[in-house]
């Protein structure tokens, strides 16, 4: 009983973040939570399948051909740098300074699109190659978990414009701040996951 | 140009079929009724005011229900046509395809179109008010949960008579599901449906989630949440955690069709098993989604109805918590024949044994809940006990099936879908029944005729048994399952026909159901007092039908059994005094654009299955702009005040 | 009225546990009549499995029938009536320790005989290859240390154990003799094993049992068992007096068809590793080269 | 009136609470700036150690995966700020992502063990 009386617990005093004012926001910030793990389980099962299906090459190129290390080494940095920079847009709300807050969110939209643009170009590469989604189960599986990350880092960067849209028109209030809270955490997320394919796709295919 | 357009319609509408041209004619029938005497009444604006635009949980429950009982209907229809083709060896009633068609969408609609409503209807109307909560944690998309679900039920359907049905087995493994094998755009239904409905499926997953971990009412410490709720959360849990896997199945097998993608395929490099991989990450967990809102409904009504404490309250509740999480690492027991090997096979095998043991300890803790109680034989109590004997039966065999070499025989035969029809139907549907009859009076008013329901219980039960229990001897007979026809001199044909025989009993089971929920609505016994069964959970402090806004005042809990413990203080004569004032009640605005943003769903799903990319990619904007234009909606509540909440809670007579 | 609805359900509970329980009789309750070792092993772990689930089961039913009686709300029921007793740690722990043991029973026997089925069920005796090709709608079976062929139906020699190597040139199927033992899956791209054997002479039922469209459910066969000398006279009877497999005749037999049994006096060699290597398939770690030295080993 | 708003309503004189910093109480970010450079050094070091070979093959994919474990710590303690307690889904959403890190690893490993069709020896 002791454990379950603390698990209902209001969370310990102390002065919440400006995202946390409201219950509504609140709740939405932890479903959001909650969206991040399902966004885990799928894209586990993406690189489930990639795994399984990786050296099943057919009659098409495998890893190393296609793989450019300076290609993706630039992506992982871009990214990273992107992850940086959007937390120092969420630093700058926590403390009040809106226009921090929308600049450094600009620079963070501005690395998602050179991010884009650098993966865009690489399927570009791959596809005057020969090398398409219909190649192989291997690319088939490649072309499926990279693009679904970069689908997820393109609608992060439409959500992130809107979000800045309306704080120039409503100004930094607790819903507009829970918004960019909740960017910012799918953001981060989007990180990690590729820090994952960065290894478990790029370096491992460096590897074979 | 004529012959193109004959060559379209001939592919777009099915023809040829008398059943499908009856199933033409009354669908169409229908629509013009329905339209008929929306528009002879005037009911248009009532229709979109209080139905299509609602975010109030329990009307979206109630939707839920209504589409669950058709689809049980759909579904059930499907299951008699099978039974009377198979009701003696070598019949011609129906033909193979046909035969291929039914099977696939009678599954399909069981597990994911009346199966998941019918628990989501349960969880909408009842988790709120049990947890003393004004509304789901996020009610808009509630409503986008339910519409999503909706159409593409709808998009389900209508490839009967249009583009024809999938055909594959509900699990739909490739290659046999693969552009390869099967070129029509049925497939393409079965996979835009699945994936529509599971995005509406994981929403509600976390909706359900946030809403009973942060809108207890105060005191209601975890330990003390109705064992109802409890399955709620546990299956909200599993939700979240197997549907991602479906939505990534089906894509990839999308992907296949339309993409020329070569995931499942059996060229270049392709894995079809990986597609059954997959499917049983998300099935076997989906099982469990489906099964453990029941055992909640299961240890309300016994409880309530045995007038006594749940016994074992901290048992039952780590069971179901065990049995979520176990649930994911049993898959491959649907695949033990796959040949994976012996290390495969056993870990997944004993995985699958160890989820008998917290099932089986609930089972008794439902017993020792009646044991020295006062058993009123109501309707859901009888659904209630019932359940006991089938579900024993069917964990019985759940564990014989999880032996993996005793497998080896039973797999694919019909003893397998005796197996899963005795705890799917047994424990998803008579739970569902049990709770459907439960909380009747609490959704509508009107408490359902007990004459009726007993004459439907019997037929449907002993029906029940009637079809299934020869099913598990037609299986150590050798007879598989999916078989459109049979030859004699195998001995199947007895056992055969007695299971079509129980098939009709329970179909009889259903008009009973019907005709005994149009009685009641038309003279049934209303329910003044809000507590009909004496109730022990907070739903049953609130009168029938509950205010939009549940609570006028949010209770103080005490213990579990909330409502009991009241009423018990009230007995003793120590009054509870509700004292403190009224406060003004913010409540979400209805909307729309929930509804409008699933018809895009559905225009996009349809134009995806007839690969009409233009359509679909118009759809798509619309799906995004309508998003947009929720992104930039702040004005998303209102406050109803004092005086409001003072004139309804008058109404009820309850100041 | 009521004592009768509750006779009645009781009745009907106990008539349902007794159908569960006959014992396996019946000649046609295939799984129940193994004619071999493999098929033995399944019905000894069967019949276990429902002697140790009836432990849980039975005391479900009767305590069902005893307290639903005993406790009905009615005037003058004398039982006692507790309505807040709802802990009683010793009868938990019954509840939870019984299931454990039983299950801890069953799943050692569940592993062991696991990794026994993959072993040939017979040491002794060199073992036959069968080489098992689900096609659209019939099953191909080839014998590669006889050179012959079959569809829709195969002879084997008894008291031998038989290797059969299972691939599809068509969607997944599952090969299933009940009689000799438990399925497994023919897959496109793969070549599964599956041992199993005879211990006497006789025709026994066969058939497709994973769904694979249309025709699935004419797809079955009959394994017949011979002793070994009837068995060398049939394989010398086909191999002079039956048509040769021919590629062309292959391409013939995988089109969607339903046929009658047809027997070859040749196969094709390689084909059926061909049939599994096809568009790029094979990508298990067991390469068929275990599997021709096993055919190999499986000549006369 | 739930926890969150009991727990808020403690607080309810704050309107706009562009005052509050919860953690950030200096001026320089230290916390993301530490994170940024931890997951850069992490990131070169993956590709320095694959794009040299410098150990067998196993072991190399065993220290890149730790790499990325860690790397992705990182992410959440320094960015997503995973071990705040001061938030009202405290302590749920760690449990939940918790949950789902295990079923990540289960359907990765699993599959693999899965489709490694007979790999094992008998």
């Amino acid at each position: 009983m002791a454990m379950a009386d603390f698990l209902v617990k209001a969370p310990s005093a102390g002065r919440g973040p400006i995202e946390y004012t409201h219950e509504d926001d609140a709740l939405r910030i932890f479903g959001f939570w909650v969206f991040i793990a399902t966004d885990m389980v799928l894209f586990a099962s993406l690189f489930a399948t990639y795994a399984v299906l990786y050296r099943h090459v057919g009659h098409g190129p495998g890893p190393l051909q296609i793989f450019d290390v300076t290609g993706f080494a630039t992506e992982t940095f871009i990214l990273l740098t992107s992850s940086f920079t959007c937390g120092l847009s969420t630093y700058s709300m926590h403390r009040g300074q809106k226009g921090w807050m929308m600049a450094w969110m600009v620079v963070t939209i501005l690395l998602g699109i050179s991010f884009i643009s650098f993966e865009l170009s690489e399927f570009i590469t791959d596809v005057a190659q020969g090398a398409t989604l219909q190649t192989s189960a291997f690319l088939s599986a490649f072309f499926t978990l990279v693009g679904t990350h970069g689908a997820h880092v393109s609608l992060g960067i439409v959500w992130m414009t809107l979000i800045l849209i309306q704080l120039a028109i409503r100004d930094l209030t607790p819903t507009t701040a829970r918004k960019a809270f909740v960017v910012s955490l799918y953001w981060h997320f989007l990180d990690i996951v590729w820090i994952f394919i960065f290894t478990i796709v790029y370096l491992l295919g460096e590897m074979s | 140009m004529l012959h193109n357009a004959e060559n379209f319609a001939s592919h777009f509408f099915v023809l040829g079929n008398p059943m499908i041209y009856g199933a033409d004619v009354s669908i169409l029938l229908v629509i013009f009724g329905i339209v008929f005497v929306l528009t002879y009444y005037k009911k248009w604006g009532w229709l979109w005011r209080e139905w299509l635009t609602t975010v109030d949980h329990k009307k979206i429950g109630i939707m839920y229900l209504i589409a669950a009982l058709l689809m049980l209907f759909r579904g059930g229809v499907d299951a008699i046509l099978m039974r009377t083709q198979l009701i003696m060896p070598n019949m011609s009633f129906l033909k193979a395809q046909h035969y291929n068609e039914i099977f696939t969408t009678h599954g399909t609609i069981m597990i994911l179109f009346m199966a998941m409503p019918f628990i989501f209807a349960m969880m909408n109307i009842v988790v709120p008010l049990q947890i003393g909560a004004r509304d789901v944690a996020f009610p808009y998309l509630n409503a986008i949960s339910f519409w999503l679900f909706f159409f593409a039920a709808m998009l389900l359907n209508i490839s009967f008579v249009i583009g024809g049905s999938p055909d594959a087995g509900w699990t739909s493994y490739p290659p046999l599901a693969g552009i390869t094998f099967d070129k029509g755009p049925g497939e393409n239904f079965y996979l835009l449906a699945l994936q529509i409905t599971g995005i509406g499926s994981m929403a509600t997953g976390i909706n359900f989630f946030v809403t009973i971990m942060k809108m207890r009412a105060p005191g209601m410490t975890l330990m003390r949440m109705p064992l109802f709720t409890w399955s709620v959360l546990a299956a909200s849990i599993i939700i979240i955690f197997a549907f991602p896997v479906l939505t990534v199945a089906l894509t990839l097998l999308l992907l296949d069709r339309l993409a020329g993608a070569h995931f499942f395929t059996i060229f270049d490099g392709g894995n079809p098993m990986m597609y059954v991989n997959l499917f049983w990450m998300w099935g076997h967990p989906e099982v469990y989604i489906v099964v453990l809102p029941a055992f909640g409904i299961f240890s309300e009504v016994v409880a309530t109805f045995s007038r006594k404490r749940t016994f074992g309250y901290a048992s039952m509740v780590a069971s179901m918590i065990a049995i979520a999480v176990i649930s994911f690492f049993t898959w491959v027991h649907h695949f033990f024949t796959m040949g994976a090997g012996p290390g495969v096979n056993s870990f997944f095998a004993v995985a699958t044994m160890i989820i008998a043991i917290p099932t089986g300890v609930k089972v008794f803790n439902w017993l020792f809940t009646m044991y020295q109680g006062r058993i009123k034989m109501h309707l859901p109590m009888l659904w209630a006990i019932a359940f006991i004997p089938n579900f024993a039966i069917g964990g019985a065999t759940g564990v014989m099936l999880s032996v993996a070499p005793a497998d080896y025989q039973y797999h694919n035969s019909y003893f397998l879908i005796a197996h899963f029809h005795q705890v799917l139907i047994g424990g998803t549907v008579f739970g569902m029944l049990a709770g459907m009859y439960y909380w009747w009076p609490k959704m509508f008013g009107i408490i359902l005729n007990e004459r009726l329901g007993r004459w439907a219980f019997w037929f449907f039960n002993i029906g029940f048994y009637v079809c299934f229990l020869p099913q598990y001897w037609l299986g150590w007979m050798g007879m598989t399952r999916r078989m459109y026809t049979y030859s004699t001199g195998m001995g199947w044909s007895l056992w055969n026909f007695i299971s079509t025989i129980g098939a009709y009993m329970m179909g009889i089971g259903f008009v009973f159901i019907v005709i005994e929920v149009g009685y009641s609505i038309l003279y049934g016994e209303r329910d003044l007092t809000g507590d009909p069964w004496d109730g022990r959970t907070l739903e049953w402090s609130l009168p029938s039908p509950a205010p939009h806004y549940n609570f006028a005042r949010i209770p103080e809990i005490a213990g579990r059994d909330a409502w009991w413990t009241i009423k018990e203080a009230r007995r003793k004569g120590d009054p509870v005094v509700e004292s403190k004032p009224f406060k003004p009640i913010h409540m979400p605005n209805d909307s729309g654009r929930p509804f409008v943003l699933s018809v895009l769903f559905f225009v996009f799903g349809f134009s995806m299955v007839f690969t009409w990319y233009p359509l679909a990619f118009v759809a798509f904007l619309g799906i995004l702009i309508s998003l947009i234009l929720r992104s930039f909606e702040y004005h998303t509540d209102h406050t109803l005040s004092v005086e409001e909440i003072r004139h309804t809670e008058e109404a009820y007579g309850r100041v | 009225m009521k004592r009768n609805q509750a006779r009645t359900f009781a009745l009907l509970t106990a008539l349902a546990g007794t159908s569960l329980l006959l014992p396996g009789c019946g000649e046609q309750v295939l799984v129940f009549n193994p004619v071999g070792p493999v098929g033995m092993i399944e019905k000894q772990i069967m019949v276990l499995t429902i002697i140790m689930v009836s432990i849980v089961v039975i005391p479900v039913m009767i305590l069902l029938w005893i307290i639903v009686a005993r406790y009905r709300d009615k005037p003058n029921n004398r039982a006692p009536y507790r309505p807040e007793w709802s802990e009683n740690r010793i009868l938990e722990i019954i509840w939870w320790s019984i299931p454990i043991i039983i299950i801890g029973i069953l799943a050692t026997f569940t592993v062991q005989k696991t990794f026994a089925l993959v072993r040939p069920p017979n040491k002794v005796v060199n073992p036959l290859t069968i080489q098992v090709t689900s096609l659209d709608w019939k099953w191909l079976f080839q014998y590669p240390g006889q050179k012959i062929a079959t569809v829709n139906y195969c002879e084997i020699p008894s008291n031998r154990p038989i290797e059969f190597v299972l691939t599809s040139n068509a969607p997944m199927n599952s090969f299933w003799v009940p009689q000799l033992g438990g399925q497994e899956y023919t897959m496109p791209g793969m070549a599964m094993k599956l041992w199993l054997e005879a211990d006497k002479p006789g025709v026994y039922y066969g058939s497709g049992a994973n769904f694979s469209g249309e025709g699935f459910a004419h797809m079955h066969f009959n394994v017949i068992a011979r002793p070994a000398g009837e068995f060398n006279h049939w394989v010398q009877k086909i191999q002079s007096t039956a048509p040769p497999l021919s590629l062309q005749r292959y391409a013939i037999l995988a089109r969607r068809t339903i046929v009658q049994p047809m027997s070859f006096s040749t196969n094709q060699p390689g084909l059926f590793e061909k049939i599994v290597s096809q568009d790029g398939g094979m990508y298990m770690r067991r390469d068929l080269t275990r599997g021709k030295i096993n055919s190999q080993a499986g000549t006369d | 009136m739930t926890s969150i708003e009991h727990h808020l309503e403690e607080h309810s004189g704050r309107s706009n609470g562009l005052d509050s910093t919860g953690m950030d109480e200096k001026h320089t970010p230290w916390n993301h700036i530490i994170g940024f450079s931890i997951s850069l050094v992490l990131t070169v070091l993956a590709l320095w150690m694959v794009l040299h070979h410098i150990i067998h093959a196993a072991v190399l994919f065993g220290a890149i995966m730790a790499l990325a474990i860690l790397q992705a710590f990182v992410q959440l303690y320094f960015f997503m700020h995973i071990t705040e307690h001061h938030v009202p889904q405290w302590p749920f959403h760690v449990w939940m992502l918790t949950l789902g890190v295990t079923f990540t690893i289960l359907f990765v490993v699993a599959s693999i063990w899965i489709m490694s069709f007979g790999a094992e020896s008998y």
